[in-house]
């Protein structure tokens, strides 16, 4: 379909939208299995479907490493025009990035970054620490002056590296104002472990002035948690910032006071950009003649002061 | 013979079906005696005991139904996907719409019904088709997982029908209705397996297949109620999976198929078929929930938790054939 | 009488892949008789019977029960014909009781709910019948000695109102006295009309308890309804081998005075798990293992020592410590003036001990690999360079082996799950002919053999003896032992209560010796 | 006992060793297809038969081991866990520092040590433990993901080491390492199976354990041998894994047990023990690994290959089972 005059999430309607020559663009992402990693594809997938002049060639999402450098391979072999990695683990799809760069493939980083600058022409990139920090930092001001304020966290995967950085942002921002985390459990980004890891820490701290959950996918299932438990009194920050938990938050009506962005349209970004890159095009509103390296994207924090702003682009999970 | 009669009274009772049990019962009061230890009154608390009985109950569903397949000589792999399966079915807007329009009983039926569908395709490759199991209901995982993310689009699907949620959030005398369910689901496990001719007959199905069709036991109808059975429990946990979280999701009941069958292993059940125990198998749901109760109580790192659990489920089975061993079983 | 026979079988033919076990069978069996069924290892009495009960559906031939043309495509279709089988193997479920065994497929039940008090009376009263009261209906099956499991499928076939009951080998695992019961209860059951189908390599008792006889020879009927009192031993052996008979028993030589000797056991006392957990069951008819005293004997080089006793006299248990495969309470092993280390097969084997265990199935083969694997398993070293097997001279070597015991077919790439019982047991000899061992220990060797194949392992035992070998052989048949053996040793409850020459002792003297004690 | 000869010679040829695989093969063959008819030249081409022979060579080395402890009557959840812990172990700022001063192989050392010492570990446990295989290793399982995450601070570890790096990224003939070590651990593992008296005592333990340890064979030992020798494939496994990713990470290796186990089972390795052949896991392995690439070029959505996937196995299976059963196997 032919660029419509819609515009994209957020994004301007601008002269680039104009149809160019033809791009091939690979992506490949972790395995959709949770909300956030679903809304990117689909978001991915979106976008390139508003441009006639993108052709995009998505690929099974998979927590292989192995297999998601396969599947950049594949797309080496192929001579794609451009690819969108978003990297189960940005330092080990490291090397078959630089392959494609090597290759004259562009390469957009999406979220997680590589390890080598050379890996990628650009990198979109969330900021995992800078959302623990914004969440720590929300919960701070609200508990301001209340020094024995018990805070919980419930993280994500505990194994993944981002994991490690929201809460290291998190910690580090509750100790500017002389909070600590009190309880910390971690689920899997699902409803339903963010369910059993709630039920869990709810009798864990018996009492509890506020929670960062670090995904709203697995919040649905700790507000249900919450409720099954009866509790109330303290209040939930969540993240990644789904539609859901915003509309709550617009409607103030339960435990969610706020929720910390995080895009789950870096993937589009990441096509738009590997579009750019090759047509030659820059970014609209820089005066560059080229698209930056690197793109660090913000992590708000949404209250009910400014929910509006932020629930169109926000995702269904 | 009269110098070591009372050994022999405790080897008897060692040996019995319920001594069987004995070293699962040592394991878990042995965690609890760490639970309250470690985290006093917050663990032994009714609250308390009641989070793990509810967390219990899901996975404990899946397990009784999966000591049927694996005492029946079988396996299922596809547990997890077809709890996701029947959740996002029977959250799915048309079921809902009937749900809203009729009764909340269309979501408990349609679960019940994918599961059983599941179930009866597992059984049919298995007996009819002759796939080894393990192969088919890897089969079937993949197949279940990929049509539940299509059905629901990759959402999570919100439940919104009153009636549902207002049923099972209730209490019977103050035990959760979730918690009722895997009681009456356990019970009704055990009935069937050891007092009915369905249950001896799953006991020759699985202890010897051979045996048994020459007894004129249609073995291969068997295998495929077995499958169908664990298919139907399948369905029972995803209807309480989508009470517990008000939803449907492609995700849920993730390594489910791990979860059962290790409960189920641990309990005593052969993985080569022809012993199994229900009682068993809910000592073994019973441990690992609390042993990660115990775990979050105490603010354990994910990390440190995983070996902590590799080391505790070595020594529960040391211990357990130990005391089974004494029982002269 | 013109009524048609209960049973008349036409032009039977059965074919496995590569084999055709059933050629062309035809017999008769008439209301009230026990028709006997011979033939040699292989001969295809089993799928006879399998066809029979509905366990294999036959490629030609045609089965009529009173005159009527019948087909049974399952099990169930020829036990509602009335037909009950024992089978050669065990067929039961282990794990479960005796009484849920009985009663398996045709449970006693009210709307889906087993009756486990009728289950469990009906159970004892058909155990009693076959005169063990002894057995508890409770028992896990998979606990019972095979004789005992036995004795429970008979059970399971008297639960079942058959009017043709179907026995393959039903006493090879029982001694004298449990066959004496038995024949009670079949005599008394075709009293009452019903009619036996009874398969036995042993002729003795096919002359005791059957009416006619049927032959069999490569899947062919080579004789049927002779009388089985009427006809001769040597004319059965003809007709069932071709050949002429020839003394059972080979001669015995004279062992060397001085030879030396291979094998010593010193106060081994048996009473490992397994022994302990069986006793507590076996309702105080056994000694504890406090306060039994051990077993001594000595086997010298070329001297061939039987064990006799009842069946749970503790002959096996015996053998199974000496090789090291259960760990003795008490006592000693020394073979060719070395101690054993206890509780250690590898150590026996090292020092040249075998043992062909009495379970072939369970626990002599590999059931579901080729015959020459099954034979080379334990000389391995034999063929293998730097741990690299020469297959080529593992197939002859053993292709020597199994065509000087006769195993039919004599195919080494078949497996051995495919093979008839009786050859079956020849390749577990055959294992240790090929290793060639110090001591050979045979836990009831002709066990399912036919009679032709049983003189050729008669005749095996004495060569190897004659080579120097040390054997000792446990047999439920006395005559055998005593027909074998040099020398004798009769075992009861665990203990050696009488040991001398084979010459100086005769049968009712040893089954006085074995019964002794038990009888009340 | 006389033979119709026709029918046999065909039946002989399917039932002999190559034969018995034809089912795969016929399966792989008719997917080729399906690759080259729907993506033509992209699917046909040297290049991307490359990147698909890389993708199993990781992921194959595992199962050749795993056919090992499946033939011997075992079962292996752990590899998964082994492969991210000797990657990580193997990549430790230490190890790397002696590699860097030392040697690159210092590195390889490292990853297999740890791979047979968790080896040695599951096989004590299952053997002298005597621990149900399924459960020991799903111990093990739990405890190596959680060593790896403490070791590795759950941080993903880069490699430094110029010497390895070179060396595996190297091509031999135009085969790249990794696929020369898979095979090279294919034809070793073909050759210890099939042609030694180890191999010829693994089908004794695992086709039947009491008549092996009554053969004379050390069936416990043995026991032991076949999960060290799983191990070393996965430290190997964790080697080429470092190699193709230039990491160590606690996440590397997610849910190789099942696709390893899938692929041993579907290639005709019996579950229950005694029969196993490496050809048909490399089939196997090769089966999985196609599938994912057709689907890769085909650009379908996720889901849609669950859901093919699924359906793609029981057809495989199907097959092979109808042509080994004209076989007469
Ligand atoms: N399931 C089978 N598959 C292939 N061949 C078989 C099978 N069962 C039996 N046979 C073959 O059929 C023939 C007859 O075997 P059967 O068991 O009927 O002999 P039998 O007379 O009972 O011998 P025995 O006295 O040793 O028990 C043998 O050659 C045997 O190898
Ligand atoms: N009726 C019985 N029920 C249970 N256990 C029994 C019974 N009779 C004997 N046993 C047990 O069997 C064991 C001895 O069996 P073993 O096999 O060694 O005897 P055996 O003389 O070799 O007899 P067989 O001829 O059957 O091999 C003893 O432990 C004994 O307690
Ligand atoms: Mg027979
Ligand atoms: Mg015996």
């Amino acid at each position: 379909a032919p660029p419509s005059g819609t515009t994209g999430q957020g994004g301007a309607k601008v002269a680039n939208d104009e149809p160019g020559e033809k791009v091939v663009i690979g992506f490949s992402a972790p395995a959709a299995d949770h909300g956030w990693m679903a809304a990117i594809t689909n978001a991915a997938k979106a976008e390139a479907a508003r441009y006639s002049d993108v052709e995009l060639r998505l690929v099974e999402g998979t927590n292989d490493v192995n297999l998601q450098i396969s599947q950049v391979e594949t797309f080496i072999n192929d001579k794609v025009d451009a690819i969108v990695l978003l990297p189960f683990d940005g330092a080990a799809l490291t090397p078959v990035a630089l392959k494609a760069m090597k290759a004259g493939i562009p390469v957009i980083n999406v979220d997680r970054e590589f390890d080598s600058p050379f890996a990628a022409r650009s990198t979109v990139l969330g900021d995992n620490y800078g959302m623990g920090v914004s969440a720590g930092t929300y919960i701070c001001e609200r508990l301001k002056g209340k020094a024995d304020a018990v805070v919980a966290e419930i993280a994500g995967i505990d194994s993944l590296p981002l994991t490690q950085d929201r809460s290291k942002g998190f910690a580090d921002a509750l100790r500017e104002c002389g909070l600590k985390v009190a309880n910390r459990v971690a689920a899997e980004f699902t409803v339903e472990s963010g369910e059993k890891a709630a039920a869990n820490l709810l009798q864990a701290a018996p009492r509890l002035d506020a929670v960062w959950n670090h995904d709203d996918d697995q919040g649905v299932g700790v507000t249900a948690a919450v409720k099954n438990a009866g509790r109330s009194e303290f209040f939930l920050v969540g993240g990644a910032g789904s539609a859901n938990v915003m509309r709550e938050i617009k409607a103030d009506n339960g435990l969610h006071k706020a929720t910390v962005v995080y895009p789950s349209t870096q993937g589009a970004d990441g096509i738009r950009l590997a579009r750019l890159a090759v047509q030659g095009k820059s970014l609209g509103d820089l005066v560059e003649v080229e698209i930056p390296r690197q793109i660090e994207l913000y992590a708000p924090v949404v209250t009910k002061d400014n929910v509006d702003r932020y629930l169109p682009a926000a995702f269904e999970s | 013979m009269v110098a070591d009669a009372a050994p022999r009274t405790a080897g008897r009772f060692l040996a019995s079906a319920p001594g069987r049990n004995t070293g699962l019962v040592v394991a878990l009061v042995l965690l609890c005696l760490v639970g309250v230890a470690t985290a006093g009154d917050r663990f032994a608390d009714l609250d308390n005991v009641l989070t793990i009985l509810r967390l219990a109950s899901v996975i404990g569903v899946v397990s009784i139904g999966m000591t049927f397949v694996v005492t029946g000589g079988g396996i299922d792999l596809s547990v997890g996907a077809i709890v996701a399966l029947a959740s996002v079915w029977a959250t799915t807007l048309a079921t809902q719409g009937m749900a809203a329009d009729t009764h909340w009983l269309v979501v408990v039926f349609t679960a019940l019904a994918v599961g059983a569908g599941c179930g009866v395709v597992n059984g049919v490759l298995v007996a009819y088709g002759r796939i080894v199991a393990f192969i088919a209901t890897l089969a079937m995982l993949a197949a279940a997982r990929g049509l539940a993310e299509i059905i629901s689009n990759r959402r999570t699907q919100i439940l919104n029908v009153p009636g549902f949620t207002a049923f099972f959030d209730a209490s019977v005398l103050g035990v959760p209705v979730l918690v009722v369910i895997f009681a009456l689901v356990a019970a009704g496990g055990w009935v069937l397996l050891n007092r009915t001719t369905f249950g001896r007959r799953t006991f020759a199905v699985g202890g010897n297949p051979e045996a048994a069709r020459l007894a004129g036991i249609d073995v291969r109808r068997h295998t495929v109620v077995l499958y169908t059975l664990l298919g139907v429990c399948c369905g029972i946990a995803a209807v309480m999976l989508i009470a517990r979280t008000t939803t449907g999701s492609s995700t849920h009941g993730a390594l489910y198929e791990l979860d059962a069958i290790a409960a189920v292993v641990i309990g005593g059940t052969l993985l080569s078929g022809g012993r199994g125990t229900i009682a068993g198998t809910v000592f073994g749901v019973l441990i690992f929930t609390t042993l990660s109760n115990v775990f979050t109580l105490n603010n354990l790192s994910t990390s440190a938790q995983a070996v902590a659990k590799g080391a505790i489920i070595v020594v529960a089975v040391l211990l357990q054939q130990r005391l089974a061993r004494r029982g002269g079983a | 009488m013109t009524t048609a026979p209960l049973l008349s079988v036409r032009g039977l033919v059965k074919r496995f892949p590569g084999v055709t076990a059933l050629a062309g069978v035809d017999f008769d069996v008439r209301a009230g008789e026990v028709h006997c069924l011979l033939g040699q290892n292989g001969a295809g009495k089993s799928t006879l019977i399998k066809v029979l009960a509905g366990a294999h559906r036959p490629d030609e031939g045609e089965i009529r029960v009173l005159g009527e043309v019948v087909s049974f495509p399952d099990p169930t279709a020829a036990m509602r014909a009335g037909v009950a089988t024992i089978y050669q193997e065990l067929d039961l479920v282990p794990g479960l009781s005796v009484a849920d065994n009985v009663f398996l497929g045709h449970e006693l039940s009210s709307a889906g709910f087993t009756r486990r008090a009728e289950t469990r009376r009906r159970t004892r009263a058909l155990l009693e019948r076959l005169g063990h009261r002894d057995i508890p209906p409770d028992r896990d099956v998979g606990s019972l000695p095979a004789a005992r499991q036995q004795v429970v499928s008979m059970a399971r076939a008297l639960s079942r109102d058959a009017r043709l009951l179907v026995l393959d080998e039903p006493s090879a695992v029982l001694d004298q006295d449990e066959v004496r019961t038995l024949f009670g209860v079949v005599r008394e059951l075709t009293a009452q009309g019903m009619a036996v189908v009874y398969i036995s390599h042993r002729l003795a008792e096919i002359r005791e308890i059957g009416d006619r006889v049927t032959v069999l020879k490569d899947g062919r009927t080579v004789a049927t309804g002779l009388d089985a009192r009427a006809v001769g031993t040597p004319e059965l052996i003809r007709l069932m081998t071709g050949r002429e008979a020839r003394n059972a028993y080979p001669p015995r030589r004279p062992v060397a005075e001085d030879a030396a000797e291979a094998l010593v056991v010193r106060g081994l006392v048996v009473g490992g798990s397994v022994g302990s957990s069986r006793a507590d069951s076996a309702a105080g008819t056994r000694a504890d293992s406090a306060g039994r005293a051990g077993v001594d004997f000595a086997v010298r080089a070329g001297e061939v020592v039987g064990l006799a006793g009842l069946v749970g006299a503790g002959r096996s248990e015996i053998l199974e410590a000496v090789y090291g495969a259960r760990k003795p309470a008490a006592g000693e092993v020394v073979v060719g003036g070395r101690r054993l280390r206890p509780g250690s097969v590898g150590a026996a084997v090292r020092a040249g001990v075998g043992l062909c265990p009495e379970e072939r199935k369970s626990q002599g083969l590999l059931l579901d690999q080729a015959v020459y694997r099954n034979i080379t398993v334990s000389s391995l070293p034999l063929f293998a360079r730097l741990g690299f097997l020469d297959e080529a001279a593992e197939r002859s070597r053993s292709a020597e082996l199994t065509s000087s015991l006769d195993v039919r077919p004599s195919d080494v790439d078949r497996v051995v799950r495919a093979l008839s019982g009786g050859n079956q047991q020849k390749v577990v000899l055959a294992r240790w002919l090929l290793r060639g061992c110090r001591v050979l220990l045979l836990d009831e060797p002709t066990r399912g053999v036919d009679v032709g194949a049983r003189g050729e392992i008669y005749r095996l035992v004495r060569d190897l003896a004659e080579r120097g070998v040390a054997v000792v052989v446990v047999s439920s048949d006395i005559e055998e032992v005593l027909g074998l053996a040099d020398r004798v040793l009769v075992v009861r409850e665990g203990v050696v209560v009488h040991e001398g020459p084979a010459q100086e002792i005769d049968e009712s003297r040893v089954l006085d010796l074995v019964m002794e004690g038990t009888a009340a």
